[in-house]
């Protein structure tokens, strides 16, 4: 063995067991209590300090993750999906199952079933013309259009209908975050069970408005006439400040209401088509009779 | 096959994961450079990979990362010296970047992520992978900075740019400079993320 | 030198078309809406039923709690029904509509128009009196005068400024009440001083009113301890704070109220109505108000009662021109515009103002420039592009970082943005936004 | 898995063993690679020398002879013989006037002082305008010019040389370099 | 005269970031907000002092008289994540507040090319001791700048409405790369 | 009622200025300079400026039609400004190709990748100025004789790299002033350079215009001037020697077009008055440090890029004085 390699074995050895010794120490001398799941986290994550994450380092990363509430939108992005499904096996967080729910929009005042009474001009932001006035139209419940629910959106599961000018769930992308239901000003997006086959029944307005009033506005709002919740053979249906809603626990998707409707204000969702029946009052003469 | 193509694009380490990119960006003024940087660094990758697969067991948790640096420094010490023996302008050209083929974060990573919880074939692909899909962003970057920056790539003239009196191509000096490097990548980011998305 | 404050500030062109026109009394109108919330604070709880006859000065709405106020019947009838009717934003309020049916006033009421300057009454009775009266602030906020008066334990007011800046263009009703009743604003003003304890009045009034300035520079000669000062036209110089550093060189902190610095503002109308109030027993049920407009034939100020129909001003300069557009409550800049004209003129109402086509539109807004002119003209010293950014992006806490809050909405930073970006609007939705935060955070 | 535990014994004992492994492996290596490294950096030598001097038989490497600048530098002179005469003197030379860095030339003269040519061993000048000193447009304009008629700067300055074009500063360098080259040989020659 | 130079040098003429190409993983990825640069600022200038002058004397009193520089790479790696940690361990304990401010950085530091690189430079460049300290605390004072100066241009792209295929790390390489144009301005100052 | 009211919120009037009547303010105020630039340069200084501003223009409507699918908005005026500039900024004899690819970057790169007008951290012009500049030295740097030069055998060189020049050979000072020429010259414009910062004279009228108009503040360049002055003025002092007097640095390269039109950039400059004065002195101060000991005779546009980078954190750091912050009352 040359002196070289001796010498560089020596020196090798040397500083490598002087920073063990010392490092063992220290850490035994400067030992703080953290967390153990820190640490279990952290053999999880693969080391490489590279900040991907956007925390200082992996142990950075994992302290974040320990004191998250959710870790749904965080990422290793060496250690991918695997390694943060890993993470949540760990922490405890796996997604529990509960009855599939859906965003739906509670108003079907288009343009065509609304007219419009006035032109707003301000920055267009539902937030902003609500808290201004009441809106285009004569309703001050509805949908006012500006689409702050479909910016809440982070699954591209809504849209703006251009020619309706209301927004548009995508059942597929919608994964009822609830972010929509939150955004929205005027409260017009709910949350309801999805139902078998995504089949659902809702009365699609929220006006809270006399009959009168109601209709002259929009031509499908909810007058509450009543006739709905005669119809209903479950008790689904509750009429409150002259606003009928179905109960989706109580509702058996027997589509009775939704016949009934004089205004068309109750909306059924995936049902195969189904016979024409006419309408036998006009609503008008409902009104009057309320 | 899948592991072995996965450092191309899934999970390149620089277009992708964004590590690596000291070399990335210091050492791409010509595709040359780039190649033999990746392949320095695709070796440094494979052995350090096998050698930890293979003494993976042995290691008690706490020492790990020092271990795994000292093995993997023990490799880049190795292709430092060899290339100054064997390839000694390469050498010159890539400069400091060798020894600081430790700190590239793809190599230890590598070794804490797969190498340590795989077996030695395994760890050989993915080293193979992942160092040629980082040798591959290096040549491609190298390729284009070159290109535009001295009017060729690996040397051989393109004649895309018109010349002077003297014959030269009249080239777009920055792309060999520093900010040709940032810039560069970051169009090429943007284009591969594009690329991915569609 | 003239006056002035020296943060931020512009030059909107001012307009003030009707400025020669005498107030002219409108017509009692057939019906009145009597809205029961015109004012800030709670609103008033209703003392009368369908049927009841009322005369003019009749209590028809108790206050409830300390900030809120009185609201009298500003016609004599019967009250046809009570119920939720428009706000001028459309959103459904309860209001009492009455059929006017002659013109009687109630007894204790002084109706003639003689001077009366001896003030009878102590400090004490002042406040009550203005509380019972339902008085309350006629420069744009409606606060409830009682509630300024009553200076809270441990401060003391040491100057009582009287706002007749009227900065915002087109509006001209403090003008002419200035020039029509300045000794009856002398008066309000020595009655307000005494509520509040003060030895010092300072009339603040821009340049732009000379003969204002030299009516009241004159009368004030006869009272004591009332100045009048002249300050340069610059909008919004009638904001509080803006008048208070202008007028007193005080910066209200950020946050707190003018009398922090030992100051009480009132509008001149406000003085005026406080004068009826205290001398003639008068409760708040008219006040001037400016109809005008670039296409209007005849610009005017009208004095009107409360709670008639906006339509019947407007019925009354000869129906809306017909390049109208935009129909405003107040004035350009920080009135609120109307969707529907049957809505009732309120304490808060100056004036109406009638916008054409051209004046009326926003223009479609492109990305900020960053050329800072919103900076420069923000009399609050904010950045308006970063607030409004922060709205868009629902960016609250910075929002509120960057302090929000202390916009007074005075629009200067809209008006002058080159790329047209609403910036106030958004700001608003950040005030709100931050504003519920705070409160959830108490 | 049976992984070891971290023991204080067990810790030391595994870094021991892989220091201890890494440095001998590393060792062989070295020793492997040291003379192929020296053998690399002389070939490059002796190439660059053979680049600036006619045809020679001895190892100039081993007749190298330094000279002492007035300033404290010193310069490697390395003589070309050819049947033990003296054919050529490759003196190693550099600047700090670069653009960039040092600029380390090897510059080879006639035995009576002319240029025979010049190389460029390392230089860190900008690529496409001071790399151009390498090519021979601008450096053969030195060849067979004796320094001691030829005014070693550039005509900007007054000299006789054609600067590169954009990159008088890496000219200038150059004829330093070259120039204090010339002086070293003739201080050498004196000595 | 000579501290200037390098002063003026390791910040503006080959700042380290955007002329040396070194650290740039932590550039990109600890730049998002200024206030976490600011703290790796203050981080890295901490441990670049620290194991510049370690990884010195262990060249000069070590490698260079055993004649075994080649292992300088393993010697220094060796030392540079052994010093990271000890810091780490003894800050947590000795100043949580320190800690919490600059100790979250450190981990983060070990695989960072800048130290094993300002490292290596001081040795290539041949400086005494004093000098390499002075190069190691302006290389790292150019590492905060650029990063903090940066971090504020991000920021502000956090608020504009970047095209979506630039947004985030291609925006990032774009603006650091007309960063390192402009302080090709210092070209020749030193 | 069948009228539709139109609603918004307040403020429901608006000032006149808009983005286009800013930005097409600016470009009037820039031809003069063109005249005086045509007038010393020939027609080549027009077909130049005419290319780059049609490269310009023609660049940021396709990306934005084509790349970012957004809205088109090439007609607020904002590329023709920095098309303009970047001609400003190069020689006339510049190779038209060169300036079309400056264009590109300018535009493309310092521009539209970070979202078009109002989101670009760097001034587009300089950054496709600087990109030139460093790619094509030798055309970037070597100018074009004007018309009227005076001053023999030393057309082709700008003062400030005659004088830097010079300074470095060691040439005394008296010698130095009769190359350069003199203020006067320097002042209309008789000298050589860019083809559009030569006239300090015109381009003063458009700034005047431009202050007039209300389209930039003094702060920017007034600070400049003035730090430039002082910086200039005292090394002068020290060493009369060895360093340019103060109007000279004032006068010559691209101070004037710097200071009035690049530097205001409203979109790139910070936005209260004492970080604006800040800039200002920053961007002096780093022109004169280039200029006097860099590598490159004038240094004013790496300054101002330099500061660029400075003015978010300015933006965030220094806040314009809010009302009722401190409070003094007395
Ligand atoms: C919630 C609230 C409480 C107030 N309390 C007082 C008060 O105690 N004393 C007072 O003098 N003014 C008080 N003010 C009145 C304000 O100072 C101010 O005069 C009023 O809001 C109208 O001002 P503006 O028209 O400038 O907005 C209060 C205002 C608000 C909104
Ligand atoms: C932007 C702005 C402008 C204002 N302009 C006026 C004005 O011109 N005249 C006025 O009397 N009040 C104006 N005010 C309201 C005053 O701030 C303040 O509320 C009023 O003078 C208080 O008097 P009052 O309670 O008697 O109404 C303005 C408020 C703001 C926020
Ligand atoms: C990025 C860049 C790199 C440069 N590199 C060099 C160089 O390596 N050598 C050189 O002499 N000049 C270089 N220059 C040019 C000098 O700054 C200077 O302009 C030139 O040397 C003197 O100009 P002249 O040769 O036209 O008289 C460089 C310029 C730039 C923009
Ligand atoms: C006073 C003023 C100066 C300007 N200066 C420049 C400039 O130097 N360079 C440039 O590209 N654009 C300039 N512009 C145009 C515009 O602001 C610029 O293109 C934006 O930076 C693009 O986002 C200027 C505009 C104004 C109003
Ligand atoms: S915001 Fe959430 S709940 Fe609403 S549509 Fe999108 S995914 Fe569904
Ligand atoms: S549902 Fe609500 S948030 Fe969505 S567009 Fe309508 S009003 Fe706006
Ligand atoms: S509206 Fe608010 S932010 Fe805008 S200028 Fe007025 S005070 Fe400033
Ligand atoms: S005035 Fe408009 S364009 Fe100018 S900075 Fe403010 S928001 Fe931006
Ligand atoms: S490669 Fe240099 S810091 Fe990551």
């Amino acid at each position: 063995m040359s002196l070289i390699v001796l010498l560089s074995i020596i020196t090798l050895c040397v500083i490598g067991v002087i920073a063990a010794v010392v490092l063992f120490y220290a850490a035994k001398k400067f030992k703080v209590y953290e967390d153990p799941r820190i640490d279990e986290v952290e053999a999880l994550l693969p080391a490489a300090n590279c900040g991907g994450c956007g925390f200082p380092g992996c142990r950075g990363f994992a302290e974040a993750l320990v004191k998250a509430d959710h870790i749904s939108d965080m990422l290793c992005p060496v250690g991918g999906n695997e390694t943060m499904k890993a993470i949540a096996t760990v922490l405890g967080q796996d997604v529990k199952e509960t009855v599939p729910m859906i965003a739906v929009v509670r108003c079907n005042g288009s343009t065509e079933n609304r007219p419009k009474t006035s032109i707003f001009q301000g920055a267009k932001n539902c937030s902003i013309a609500h808290s201004l006035y009441i809106g285009e139209t004569d309703c001050s419940y509805g949908c006012l259009g500006y689409g702050e629910c479909v910016e809440a959106c982070k699954f591209d599961a809504m849209y703006m209908d251009e020619k309706t000018g209301l927004p548009v769930i995508i059942e597929e992308n919608c994964v009822a975050c609830g972010a929509c239901v939150k955004a929205c000003p005027r409260s017009i997006i709910e949350m309801r069970k999805k139902g078998p086959k995504s089949r659902r029944i809702y009365v699609s307005c929220v006006s809270c408005d006399k009959g009168a009033i109601a209709k002259k506005a929009c031509d499908v709002a909810c007058i509450a006439c009543g006739k709905c919740v005669k119809a209903c053979p479950h008790d689904a249906i509750t009429i409150e400040n002259n606003l009928a809603y179905i109960d989706f626990n109580k509702c058996k998707l027997c589509r009775k209401c939704v016949d009934v409707c004089p205004t068309h204000a109750i909306v059924e969702l995936n049902f195969p088509p189904k016979k024409i029946t006419e309408d036998k009052e006009t609503t008008s003469s409902i009104i009057e009779n309320i | 096959m899948q592991n072995l193509t996965k450092g191309f694009f899934k999970e390149n380490a620089v277009f992708v994961l964004l590590l690596g990119l000291c070399p990335t960006l210091a050492v791409t003024s010509s595709a040359v450079n780039g190649l033999g940087m990746g392949l320095a660094t695709t070796f440094v990758l494979i052995m350090s990979n096998m050698a930890i697969s293979l003494i993976k067991d042995l290691i008690p948790d706490k020492v790990r990362i020092p271990s795994f640096i000292v093995v993997i420094a023990s490799f880049v010490t190795i292709v430092d010296l060899s290339m100054s023996a064997y390839s000694p302008d390469l050498h010159a050209a890539l400069g400091i970047f060798i020894p600081l083929i430790v700190v590239n974060c793809i190599v230890l990573g590598r070794a804490e992520a797969y190498a340590s919880k795989n077996n030695v074939f395994n760890s050989l692909i993915d080293g193979l992978s992942i160092g040629l899909g980082f040798a591959f962003a290096l040549t491609l970057l190298g390729s284009i900075r070159e290109l535009l920056g001295a009017g060729a790539i690996f040397g051989i003239n393109i004649p895309i740019f018109p010349v002077d009196q003297s014959n030269a191509p009249i080239t777009m000096l920055m792309f060999i400079l520093a900010p040709g490097g940032f810039i560069v990548l970051g169009y090429l980011i943007a284009l591969i993320n594009k690329i991915r998305n569609v | 030198m003239l006056k002035t404050f020296k943060v931020g500030g512009i030059h909107p062109p001012e307009n003030k078309l009707s400025a020669g026109a005498v107030v002219e009394t409108l017509p009692l109108p057939e019906m009145v809406i009597i809205p029961v919330s015109q004012h800030i604070g709670a609103p008033a709880q209703i003392m009368v039923q369908k049927g009841d006859a009322v005369k003019v000065g009749t209590i028809i709405a108790k206050q409830t709690g300390f900030v809120s106020a009185n609201i009298h019947s500003s016609v004599s009838g019967i009250v046809q029904k009570i119920e939720e009717t428009f706000d001028t934003s459309g959103y459904r309020r309860k209001a009492i509509v009455i059929n006017v049916d002659g013109d009687q006033w109630e007894d204790s009421i002084d109706q003639t128009t003689t001077l009366k300057t001896d003030i009878e009454l102590s400090t004490s009775e002042i406040i009550q009196r203005i509380s019972e009266l339902g008085i309350v602030g006629l420069g744009g906020a409606t606060f409830p005068t009682h509630v300024k008066l009553s200076i809270p334990s441990g401060k003391t007011a040491e100057i009582l400024i009287i706002n007749a800046v009227e900065c915002e263009p087109y509006l001209t009703a403090d003008h002419r009440l200035m020039l029509e009743s300045p000794d009856e604003i002398m008066v309000g003003t020595t009655i307000l001083m005494n509520a509040l304890g003060v030895k010092k009045a300072v009339i603040g009034i821009e340049k732009n009113k000379p003969d204002a300035i030299a009516k009241l520079t004159e009368t004030a000669k006869k009272y004591q301890g009332i100045s009048v000062v002249p300050l340069k036209v610059k909008y919004p110089q009638g904001a509080e704070k803006q008048l208070i550093k202008a007028i007193f060189d005080r910066e209200i902190p950020s946050g707190k109220l003018p009398i922090e610095v030992g100051a009480v503002v009132q509008n001149v109308g406000t003085a005026f109505a406080v004068y009826e109030a205290i001398q003639k027993n008068k409760p708040l049920i008219e006040r001037i108000v400016t109809v005008t407009g670039k296409s209007v034939s005849k610009p005017s100020n009208f004095k009107v009662r409360i709670g008639t129909p906006v339509q019947k001003l407007i019925d009354h300069i000869g129906g809306l021109p017909k390049d109208t557009a935009k129909v405003v409550n107040g004035g350009p800049m920080m009135g609120k515009a109307l969707r529907d004209l049957n809505v009732p003129v309120t304490k808060g109402t100056s004036g109406i103002l009638i916008l054409n086509k051209k004046l009326a539109s926003r223009k479609e807004y492109v990305t900020c420039i960053r050329c800072g002119r919103c900076v420069t003209v923000c009399p609050m010293g904010l950045e308006p592009f970063l607030l409004m950014t922060h709205g868009e992006l629902q960016m609250w806490g910075d929002a509120e970082k960057n302090h929000v809050m202390d916009c007074i909405e005075c629009g200067s930073c809209s008006f002058t943005c080159p790329a047209h970006r609403p910036l106030l609007d958004y700001i608003r939705h950040g005030k709100s936004n931050v504003g519920k935060i705070m409160r959830n955070r108490k | 898995m049976a992984k070891k535990e971290s023991t204080f014994p067990n810790m030391l004992i595994t870094l021991l063993v892989i220091t201890f492994a890494s440095a001998t492996s590393l060792g062989y290596v070295y020793e492997l690679t040291k003379e192929p490294i020296a053998q690399a950096k002389l070939n490059k030598k002796i190439e660059a020398i053979k680049q600036v001097v006619p045809t020679f038989d001895n190892n100039p490497n081993d007749e190298m002879y330094e000279v002492a600048m007035d300033n404290g530098f010193i310069l490697e002179l390395y003589p070309a013989k050819m049947q033990d005469s003296l054919v050529g003197t490759a003196v190693k030379t550099f600047t700090k006037n670069g653009f960039s860095g040092e600029i380390w030339l090897m510059v080879g003269f006639t035995p009576d002082g002319s240029i025979i040519d010049v190389s460029v061993l390392e230089h860190k000048e900008t690529p496409g305008l001071g790399t151009k000193m390498a090519e021979p447009t601008f450096k053969d304009q030195f060849k067979i010019k004796n320094p001691t008629s030829y005014k070693l700067s550039v005509k900007k300055d007054g000299g006789d040389v054609d600067a590169i074009t954009a990159a008088t500063i890496s000219s200038r360098a150059f004829c330093d370099a070259v120039d204090r080259a010339h002086k070293a040989l003739l201080k050498g020659d004196n000595q | 005269m000579i501290y200037v130079t390098i002063i003026l040098s390791a910040i503006f003429v080959n700042n380290i970031l955007l002329s040396q190409f070194l650290g740039i993983c932590p550039f990109m990825g600890v730049s998002k907000k200024i206030d976490t640069a600011i703290g790796m600022g203050g981080a890295v200038t901490f441990v670049m002092v620290l194991a510049t002058i370690v990884t010195f004397l262990i060249q000069k009193y070590a490698l260079e008289p055993f004649g075994i520089g080649y292992l300088q790479t393993i010697t220094f790696i060796l030392v540079i994540a052994s010093l990271v940690q000890l810091v780490e361990i003894i800050l947590k304990k000795v100043s949580p507040a320190l800690y919490q401010a600059l100790g979250v950085f450190l981990p983060l530091i070990t695989t960072n090319c800048a130290i094993l690189g300002v490292a290596i430079l001081t040795i290539q460049k041949d400086f005494n001791l004093l000098e390499s300290v002075v190069f190691a605390v302006s290389s790292a004072i150019g590492f905060a700048l650029a990063l903090v100066l940066f971090a504020g241009i991000r920021e502000h792209l956090d608020l504009m409405n970047v095209p979506k295929g630039m947004k985030g790390t291609p925006i990032a390489l774009v603006t650091a790369g007309i960063l390192a144009l402009a302080f090709m301005g210092f070209a020749g100052v030193v | 009622m069948n009228r539709k009211l139109i609603i918004s919120p307040s403020p429901h009037v608006k000032g006149t200025d808009s983005v286009p009547s800013i930005m097409y303010g600016v470009v009037f105020s820039l031809l003069p300079a063109l005249g005086i630039a045509i007038y010393f340069f020939g027609i080549s200084a027009l077909i130049v400026t005419l290319t780059a501003i049609g490269a310009c223009v023609i660049f940021e409507f396709l990306i934005q039609k084509y790349l970012i699918k957004g809205k088109v908005t090439i007609f607020n005026g904002s590329a023709i400004i920095t098309g303009l500039l970047l001609a400003f900024n190069v020689p006339s004899s510049i190779p038209i190709w060169m300036i079309i690819v400056g264009s590109l970057v300018a535009i493309g790169i310092g521009k539209m990748s970070f979202g078009g007008l109002g989101a670009n951290p760097f001034n587009p012009a300089l950054v496709g100025r600087v990109f030139m500049l460093i790619s094509f030295p030798v055309n970037m740097t070597s100018f074009p004789a004007n018309r009227f030069a005076q001053i023999d055998g030393f057309s082709g060189a700008t003062p400030l790299s005659i004088a830097k020049g010079a300074l470095k050979s060691g040439e005394p000072m008296s010698d130095i002033f009769d190359k350069v020429g003199n203020s006067l010259n320097h002042f209309v414009g008789n000298m050589e350079g860019s083809l559009g910062e030569i006239s300090a004279l015109f381009i003063l009228l458009g700034g005047l215009y431009m202050l007039y108009r209300g389209i930039i503040t003094w702060h920017i360049p007034v600070s400049i001037f003035l730090t430039v002055f002082i910086f200039a003025g005292s090394m002068h002092l020290i060493n009369p020697e060895q360093y340019m007097p103060a109007m000279f640095h004032i006068l010559t390269g691209g101070l004037f077009l710097g200071a009035i039109y690049m530097a205001t950039d409203m979109v790139t400059s910070p936005m209260s008055t004492k970080a604006m004065l800040i800039y200002g002195v920053g961007i002096g101060a780093l022109t004169m440090i280039i200029r006097t000991w860099g590598a490159y005779p004038e240094g004013i546009s790496f300054a101002i890029l330099i500061m660029n980078a400075f003015v978010p954190l300015m933006n965030r750091y220094i806040k314009p004085k809010r009302f009722g912050e401190e409070v003094k009352n007395g």
